[in-house]
């Protein structure tokens, strides 16, 4: 294993220092438990944003914190959802009297922990909502199985949810605008390597120097089908029918198109399969309004990418375009 | 009846008992899910026992939920809220005692697991900790109503954990990460089982070394 | 060699395609000659600022293009100077009659190939200033070697210099500045792990598994030393030592640190080296005013960091304060 | 006299070398530098050799001046403005002519490796391209005024270029991307001195299967 870090169970801590060094203007950390607050929190009459979860997905969420975008974040150990006393905490920190938002991704762990992060605010009057998002068609979303994973829409839903926010809307419409979000984007990713999670110092899963892994989650969780590798236009292809396949996007509408680096893809790689996919938005009619290429959910140093679809009207353009100022995203 | 330095003894034992599986558990994980249960595992036992000290002095309600609270704030994922949820339950029912019957334990420790079952909403044969945890808690109950020793008893039920942790292995997963492996679940033993075969059989242990 | 590209020969070209499609309203490609120029220019009456490099470095040096930053780009073949067509062309597009400031990374290529193109560019009435970039603190500089190599203080010279061609500064003062931020910028870097050029699909170097590459160049070239991977503190201490040996930053001084990731180095890590450049800061009184943490200046997948330190008085720090809007650098 | 056909053949020759090489040469930039010798003169050989169908009809000097300017557009790196400037030079002193006698030919190579010279200010023992041409140069011009026939005068040439090409491996490089491996890049060939005596020698070659 070869990393920057100086301990595996030091290493969230000790990169939250150095955030907390670099992002004084924007954001605080506290420890014990764990959290990271915008440096004005709380916002009197501002809906709390909350979010979370596992560390090793950098920038998020830590990097999305700040004036536009997430009010807290609560990061875990690597890949391992954060703990009720964390979200309690920051929810406590971040409310401003309007209720606070926690955005979950639809893992096991996060979602139990948010809820009873939820059961232990209500005891103690702080008014939560919890909209949980799971965006990844690479899971058949069926009873037998714990339900789609949340992936890059969280971060799309962030940003919109963070402006909404800021311009005042009440928690129940932040919420409602959530699960809009969440309702209208799709994602699917890809590995050409796995990650290997710090503490653990072997690979998650091995793949073949000529293989692929389509539809991996972003814990490295294996995905739809281990194939050859193939051509950047040929794995741009595959991974926009599912998403297309799965929400019929109507000739003429309009789209927010993320193309996420997992960790270890250089940005060079991106841009191509974002020209590819493009080339098929084109053919379908389908309008990229905006877009979003680097690195923004990741999966530790795992090379590969995701491609993030989210159909958007002019209002969630404009929340989009709304000033955001954090560390990773910022205009 | 079962003293409370049983009790102790027994979180003591499985906190050693996960130490000592940590990669193991670790392994299981990353076979279908994210390699992180052995050491989520230990980093909340690891706590759970440097607050043994103060921890040891409550009655055995507050030691539970100590146990309890603290799982749920060092474990993170899903184990930690389901055994935070386990021994928080544990502790609810047994308040301000000292020492428990046989048939106390396993009437806590069943309240317990329909906690993890209400939280995780989990079914036997949804290939979780459920498929070692039911059949153990229901052997349990048999030998508490048949009036066996409390090792033996326990002993029985680590058997049953057992079983049910090894009934895993064909199974394919309908909860947890490991769902989202379809049918390359089948084949490998549930980490969660495996760590609550584990907790059984370390109460079992504490049990016949207190005879 | 595991790479999203379709053809290693098509993927610069490829990749700018991305680019011209995500970025239209900063940016345009233009293809043979191969440039990228600001949507806007030329800017009448403004220094036209242009750079280029081998491609392998993204987002350095395309994605600095837009207002506040570069006018234009132009990208070689992976690893590979461009030639003097490209800069030709490119100096002629953004020269809005104020003459054009060519930033050249200290690589015998590139010094020749943007020598010619100003030979050119003089032959066609074109006035060009060319300032070389050599921070690279991993370098001996004697006459035994080609001089030191233009790294990380590029980033920082070409966002301070085109804000200073923003505000209308002369060719002149634009140069001036420039071999100002090359003068106090020093920069060091490290690998873990080497990258793979697309056209060669094998590994630029071996490196065994718990070896690090320290003072390792952009393109892979071999560094200072060889040595057994260390911790994320000491790999700081090590790199920032050789800054500090090189140029005596005083105490109380200023500075822009940047820790930049080589392309396979998640986000993560960055700030653990970051946090621990900042103790080392504090310890010599050295203030770090502002900083820049993530993939600037990269090495294809290559896994590692490099560390920057420029020196900077008031006015070099409201420079870099003003407005910037590339599709890397933003604010 | 060399017809212009001999140097079109040289050319055309000297891209295949180039292509069969291509390999061998990243291979020897990898070792000190940064791996794409190979890639780079093959991009600019290759785009040369699709200019060839309008590039045979010029005279000798547009010829070389044509081969000059593709090769500065396409090859980069180092060695694009270096055989570039080569190239250039020679079709500077040999404008108008249809055929070169071997002293020309060997006065123009001499100013095409002045200009190398000038460009990038390496000198012999730089462990550069220098290292073969300056000999080969000597050798032909040497040849030259002996009144040696072409081809024996090309092979002489590229025989000094080839032993230049070998000196380089002892050598410490001070010029180019292999002078920041200091004394790591002692026993290594230089590919950019690899690249000359291919050169060279397709020149001979051209020259002898003309005879
Ligand atoms: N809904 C659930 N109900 C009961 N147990 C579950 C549920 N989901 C997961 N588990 C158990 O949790 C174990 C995984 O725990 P752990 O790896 O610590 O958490 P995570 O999956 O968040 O990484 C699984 O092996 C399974 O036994
Ligand atoms: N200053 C110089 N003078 C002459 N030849 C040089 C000089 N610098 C480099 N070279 C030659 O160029 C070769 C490298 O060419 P190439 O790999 O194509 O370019 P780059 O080094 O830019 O990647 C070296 O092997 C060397 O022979
Ligand atoms: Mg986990
Ligand atoms: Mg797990
Ligand atoms: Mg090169
Ligand atoms: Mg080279």
């Amino acid at each position: 294993m070869k990393k920057l870090i100086n301990a595996p169970e030091r290493a969230v801590e000790e990169a939250l220092a150095g955030m907390a060094r670099a992002h004084g203007d924007l954001l605080r950390v506290h420890f014990d438990p764990t959290f990271v607050v915008r440096a004005d929190a709380p916002q009197p009459g501002k809906v709390g944003i909350v979010s979370g979860g596992g560390s090793g997905h950098e920038p998020m969420h830590a990097g999305f914190v700040g004036a536009g975008m997430l009010d807290a974040a609560c990061p875990g150990a690597f890949f391992t959802s954060p703990t009720p006393d964390q979200m309690v905490a920051a929810a406590k920190a971040v409310d401003g009297g309007a209720g606070v938002l926690f955005i979950v991704k639809n893992y096991t762990g996060d979602v139990m922990n948010f809820e009873i992060a939820a059961e232990f605010c209500a005891a103690e009057g702080i008014q939560v909502e919890s909209v949980i998002v799971n965006d990844d068609v690479a899971v058949q979303n069926s009873l037998y199985t714990a339900g789609r994973r949340g992936v890059g829409t969280t971060v799309l839903a962030e940003k919109i949810c963070g402006a909404a926010a800021e311009e005042g809307q009440s928690l129940a419409q932040v919420a409602e605008l959530c699960r809009a979000v969440n309702g209208n984007g799709r994602s699917m990713g890809m590995a050409l390597t796995s990650c290997i999670v710090p503490a653990v110092g072997r690979p998650t899963f091995a793949i073949g120097e000529a293989e692929m892994e389509i539809g991996v989650g972003i814990h490295g969780e294996p995905g739809r089908e281990r194939m050859m590798l193939q051509s950047a236009d040929e794995i741009t292809d595959i991974l926009a029918a599912t998403i297309f396949d799965d929400l019929p996007f109507q000739r003429g509408s309009q789209v927010i198109a993320m193309v996420n680096g997992m960790g270890g893809t250089p940005l060079v790689e991106l841009y191509i399969v974002f020209r590819r996919l493009a080339e098929l938005c084109d053919a379908r009619g389908v309008i990229i309004a905006r877009n979003l290429i680097g690195n923004y959910i990741t999966s530790l140093e795992m090379a590969g990418c995701s491609i993030t679809l989210l159909d958007v009207g002019d209002e969630l353009l404009r929340l989009w375009d709304a000033p955001v100022r954090t560390a990773a995203l910022h205009w | 009846m079962i003293q409370k330095s049983t009790l102790i003894d027994w979180i003591t034992i499985y906190a050693q008992e996960i130490s000592t599986n940590k990669e193991q558990l670790t392994a299981l994980d990353a076979a279908i899910g994210d390699a992180d249960h052995g050491i989520n595992m230990d980093r909340g036992f690891t706590e759970v026992m440097q607050r043994m000290p103060s921890l040891r002095e409550q009655d055995i309600g507050s030691f539970f939920k100590g146990v309890g609270m603290t799982l749920l704030s060092k474990v993170g994922g899903a184990s930690g809220p389901l055994y935070g949820t386990l021994f928080l339950r544990m502790g609810m029912a047994s308040g301000g005692k000292e020492e428990l019957s046989l048939t106390e334990l396993a009437a806590q420790l069943s309240a317990g697991v329909d906690g993890i079952r209400q939280r995780g909403s989990a079914r036997p044969g949804d290939k979780t900790m459920i498929d070692a945890l039911a059949p153990a808690i229901a052997a349990l109950q048999e030998a508490a109503d048949a009036g066996q020793e409390t090792c033996q008893a326990l002993e029985a039920a680590a058997a049953a954990a057992e079983a049910g942790m090894k009934a895993t292995i064909p199974m394919q997963a309908s909860k947890g990460r490991a769902s989202y492996l379809g049918p390359r679940s089948i084949g490998h033993q549930d980490p969660g089982a495996t760590s609550a075969w584990l907790l059984i059989k370390a109460a079992a242990q504490a049990a016949c070394s207190a005879q």
